[in-house]
């Protein structure tokens, strides 16, 4: 049994109807209505507690959480820049290694997140993250993906689906969007031969919640890649985020596995997908792609769907 | 009140300007950013917690009879659980004046 | 006591952060700091320092890992040098606005292009004014000794500042020479265990670089300048407390037969020993010369400077990185004249632009200087670079 | 105060033996400095190292542009190097080669007093390497004086460890076969 395995074997899980009732990120911040960013990671920190502490990159959760002189954080949270989150927690949890080690203070059980947006995390900060997952620091990093950058105003990153109207990825007479397909971040993770690498949704928040704490379990590095609908840069109503989420993981556009000790595990068979269609008609990003386009997004999706069963071992 | 507000004089900031009350975000109305707010109807309600779970804002806590109430003073009228609500129990209604 | 060693001094720099017992070091290599952090790694291979040695992808990740370490309580130290602290300079500006006491040694190099690995002050003083307190050693003992003074400085409440330790680099960092290296019990009555005043804990929350908008950013940035301005009493507190207990006594700004000088070179970092012994042969010729070294950089020592230079006719003032101002003045002269502005004292300034890249400053440099500051009649002329072929 | 230049070849020792020297000399109670050229070169290119030794605090950062005692660990330098440059008056060049004084001085010009010793053939009898870093010293001690050997003992040791004492009989080997002139 790898160790991520081991690690986890007791583990029971969430459930629905007993949910911890901590909520180490606090109301009163400012984040959109209906932000599926937030939601995400309010579900990640009721799952993680109190004994953590939490290194945000820049980008929208850092900014509607910490407007001085409030801080929407019940736990300890640092912010230095954007590209670094993944160095600064490294910084923090070898601190914590050594003065545990030497006798400097007595809190061996504290737990290391470090979160960005996937600009911050498949972008600008992806080298900060290959080196701290690469040296194994015992952290988890989140990756909340809303598909660009929303912070300051909706343009195009590496994450951004090919076809996506952004602020820099317009529509015009020469383009249809975004013309290159979404980076693989969590196969980019899973290459680094860490312990655990999962995608989730806040739309199955049990799902999400029992992968968040399977990482705070597991020794070493761990990245996990949330689907965080932005119903600003979307384009769809505030109400309609975990539906669109929903939709994302129906549709086999954003399906959920975990990756133990680099084993595929898939975490919900889509048995009968919804076209992709559907889901591209919720956002108004996507609404100039003609049936061709969507086909052949649909076929795409199809065949990145078919070599995730295959790594994992189930039947189409 | 000069902290609450963050106007206050460079001699009172703490070092490096952090913030030494957590969760004091706590403090911000954002309940004044809604135009709609949600009504439970407390007879069709299941105690399912899909509103609890998929509110970004916090609003819903559980009462003593097991049931979700929403805290207006933090709610932005998303909407989200009245989209969710399993059994349609919620409702979004205009504000008033 | 100490005892008295031959040793390159990047090595001793690395033993006397040893001697810290600092906690955590986060550095990537870059020459002609290498050393160094080759050192500490083995030291702490070797069981002889007990710390996280984080080899980071870059140093931009090596100033973050600092950040975090060090907000989160631990004694946190780093290397670095030229382009790689211009890669880390944005975060260097975060550290010092955060108040986090972390140690960096800079192995002082020009920047790019061309590339040059070799000593000038481009890197120095491109950092000038990123809030770290920023002293300049002129050999291998006071490598050490700042290294000590650093921790003790940044770590004290009334400071809580980053320090940066210059030494330039080869001419002085790739040095074999005789140091004394203070025993771990002087260093640990002169260093007492890092207290921070808050750290990242879950036990006691403290949200760190929150967003600082209008409304506050003016006072943020006040607190932090007040914060610089107040450190240098506690720097120079801390030097007297250094040689009360070392023997060996340090100032901001060092002088060297200033006292009846005509004309007073003023220089910093180890071309400095280089000068004195220019000073020493023009003495003999009956020529008076003195030379006024600028040890503490940032914050700024402008009245001990200006006691250092006021009975001098002639002020040879060194640069030794080029600043495309398309003014007259390089850096470390436009201080210089801002002081003597403020004080209404009109001495003839000359400027003169040295060692670039490696170029060799030799004795006969500084005579040729001293020369034609002194003959000049006092009337102002822009920069001059030395040894620059037309 | 000495000034002494190393010539040699990257990878060859150059810079350890201008290290050895210094760390000698202030094991001894002296003053020194050992530096190298700093520049790009790798293994096999032409290379220099510095030294200066004094009595008294040296107070200069300057290169070393006229030394007393100049040191050419590898024969083939002579060829392409004119390691004589700056040489003080009444200085001394220390050679590893296998020819004579008046060999040399004909292919070469050298004008100067010279040390001569086969340091290469000392080295590979003695460590069955061609690295002739502590053998070079071995002339220098001989020819010059500046450091003992009981100086020396203690940086080799440090330095080499478990084959210090081959270097130290090579040292010792050259110090008895180097040729000084009067």
């Amino acid at each position: 049994m790898g160790i991520a395995a081991e690690a986890i074997k007791d583990f029971k899980g969430f459930n629905l109807k007993n949910m911890p009732e901590v909520e180490p990120l606090s109301p009163g911040h400012r984040a959109c209505q209906g932000c599926g960013e937030i939601l995400a990671l309010r579900q990640a920190m009721k799952a993680l507690g109190n004994n953590v502490i939490v290194c945000s990159s820049t980008g929208c959760m850092e900014i509607v959480t910490s407007p001085f002189p409030q801080t929407a954080w019940n736990v300890p949270w640092i912010h230095v820049a954007f590209e670094n989150t993944s160095a600064v927690v490294a910084g923090v949890e070898a601190a914590y290694k050594a003065m545990n080690r030497k006798g400097i203070i007595n809190q061996p059980d504290v737990t290391f997140l470090a979160y960005g947006g996937d600009g911050s995390t498949a972008d600008i900060g992806i080298q900060a993250l290959s080196g701290a997952m690469e040296r194994g620091h015992n952290f988890i990093y989140i990756c909340l993906d809303n598909e660009a950058y929303m912070n300051t105003g909706i343009q195009r990153s590496s994450s951004t689906p090919w076809g996506a109207a952004t602020t820099t990825s317009p529509v015009g007479k020469k383009s249809k969007g975004q013309s290159t397909w979404k980076k693989d971040m969590p196969g980019i993770a899973v290459a680094h031969n860490i312990p655990y690498v999962a995608t989730a949704s806040p739309a199955f928040p049990v799902d999400l919640m029992n992968k968040v704490k399977k990482a705070s379990m597991i020794p070493g590095p761990a990245y996990l890649h949330f689907y965080s609908p932005c119903p600003t840069g979307w384009r769809c109503g505030g109400e309609e985020s975990v539906a669109v989420a929903r939709m994302a993981v129906q549709s086999k556009v954003f399906p959920l596995y975990e990756v133990i000790d680099g084993q595929y595990v898939l975490s919900r068979k889509v048995a009968k997908p919804k076209p992709v269609a559907d889901y591209l008609k919720m956002q108004r990003r996507f609404r100039h792609l003609t049936e061709t386009d969507i086909q052949m997004i649909q076929e795409r999706i199809d065949a990145d769907y078919a070599e995730l069963l295959k790594k994992c071992g189930v039947e189409a | 009140m000069a902290k609450e507000t963050g106007i206050m004089s460079w001699k009172e900031l703490e070092l490096g300007v952090a913030v030494t009350k957590p969760g004091s975000a706590g403090e911000l109305r954002t309940g004044d950013w809604r135009s709609m707010r949600p009504v439970t109807d407390y007879d069709k309600c299941t105690k399912c917690g899909q509103c609890y779970i998929f509110c970004p804002d916090m609003v819903y806590k559980k009462n003593a009879e097991g049931y979700y109430e929403a805290n207006l003073f933090y709610c932005k009228g998303c909407g989200i659980c009245a989209k969710e609500c399993p059994v349609s129990c919620i409702t979004m209604v205009q504000e008033g004046d | 006591m100490g005892k008295r060693i031959g040793v390159e001094v990047s090595i001793a720099a690395a033993e006397a952060v040893a001697l810290a017992n600092v906690d955590v070091i986060a550095a990537y290599p870059i020459t002609p700091q290498t050393h160094i952090v080759e050192h500490l790694s083995e030291l702490v291979a070797d069981g002889h320092l007990d710390a996280e040695f984080i080899p980071v992808e870059s140093e931009h990740s090596a100033m973050s890992c600092c950040i975090g370490s060090s907000a989160a309580g631990a004694r946190t130290f780093t290397a670095t040098s030229s382009q790689g602290y211009a890669l880390m300079s944005e975060i260097c500006y975060i550290a010092s606005s955060m108040r986090l006491p972390i140690v960096m040694t800079v192995a002082n190099r020009a920047l790019s292009a061309p590339i040059s690995i070799w000593n000038d002050h481009a890197d120095l003083m491109m950092s000038r004014d990123t809030g770290w307190i920023q002293t300049i050693a002129e050999n291998g003992q006071e490598v050490i000794d700042l290294t000590f003074h650093a921790f003790k400085v940044a770590e004290d409440h009334r400071v809580l500042l980053p320090v940066q330790v210059n030494l330039d680099g080869f001419t002085l960092s790739h040095m074999i020479e005789p140091m004394n290296m203070p025993d771990k019990a002087e260093v640990d009555a002169y260093l007492p265990p890092y207290k921070p005043v808050l750290r990242l804990d879950p036990s006691k929350p403290v949200t760190f670089g929150p967003v600082g908008m209008p409304d506050i950013y003016t006072e943020a940035k006040m607190a932090q300048d007040q914060a610089l301005r107040n450190s240098k009493a506690v720097i120079i507190e801390a030097w007297k407390e250094f040689g009360d207990k070392f023997g060996r006594y340090y100032k901001p700004v060092e002088t060297y037969k200033t006292e009846d000088a005509e004309t007073i070179i003023i220089s910093m970092g180890s071309i400095s020993e280089t000068a004195m012994t220019a000073v020493d042969h023009l003495r003999s010729q009956g020529k008076k010369v003195g030379l006024a070294r600028i040890r503490l950089w940032r914050p700024f020592p402008g009245p001990e400077l200006f006691d250092a230079v006021k009975g001098a006719k002639n002020l040879v003032v060194l640069d030794r990185a080029m600043n495309f101002s398309g003014g007259d003045s390089g850096i470390v002269a436009a201080e210089v004249k801002s002081i003597l502005f403020d004080q209404n004292h009109h001495p003839n300034v000359r400027n003169f632009f040295v060692g670039l890249g490696g170029r060799d400053v030799t004795v006969q440099n500084f005579e040729e200087m001293v020369e034609k500051a002194s003959t000049n009649g006092g009337k102002p002329v822009p920069y001059e670079i030395i040894n620059v072929r037309e | 105060m000495v000034e002494i230049r190393f010539h040699g070849r990257g990878g060859q020792g150059a810079v350890t033996s201008a290290e050895l020297t210094a760390l000698a000399a202030i094991g001894e109670g002296k003053f020194a400095q050992a530096f190298p050229s700093f520049g790009p070169e790798r293994r096999g290119a032409p290379v220099m190292a510095f030294v200066r030794v004094s009595d008294t605090p040296i107070r200069t950062r300057e290169k070393v542009y006229e030394p007393n005692i100049v040191i050419v660990l590898d024969p083939t330098i002579l060829k392409i190097v004119n390691v004589e440059a700056g040489l003080k008056e009444g200085g001394i060049v220390i050679l590893n080669t296998t020819k004579t004084a008046e060999e040399v001085r004909k292919e070469t010009g050298i004008k100067a007093r010279l040390a001569l010793v086969d340091a290469s053939k000392i080295a590979v009898e003695t460590m069955r390497v061609p690295i002739t870093n502590t053998t070079m010293l071995g002339a220098l001690l001989k020819a010059t004086g500046l450091i003992s050997m009981d100086g020396l003992r203690g940086p080799i040791e440090h330095r080499f460890g478990p084959i210090a004492e081959k270097n130290i009989k090579a040292c010792t080997r050259a110090f008895e076969e180097t040729v000084v002139e009067g």
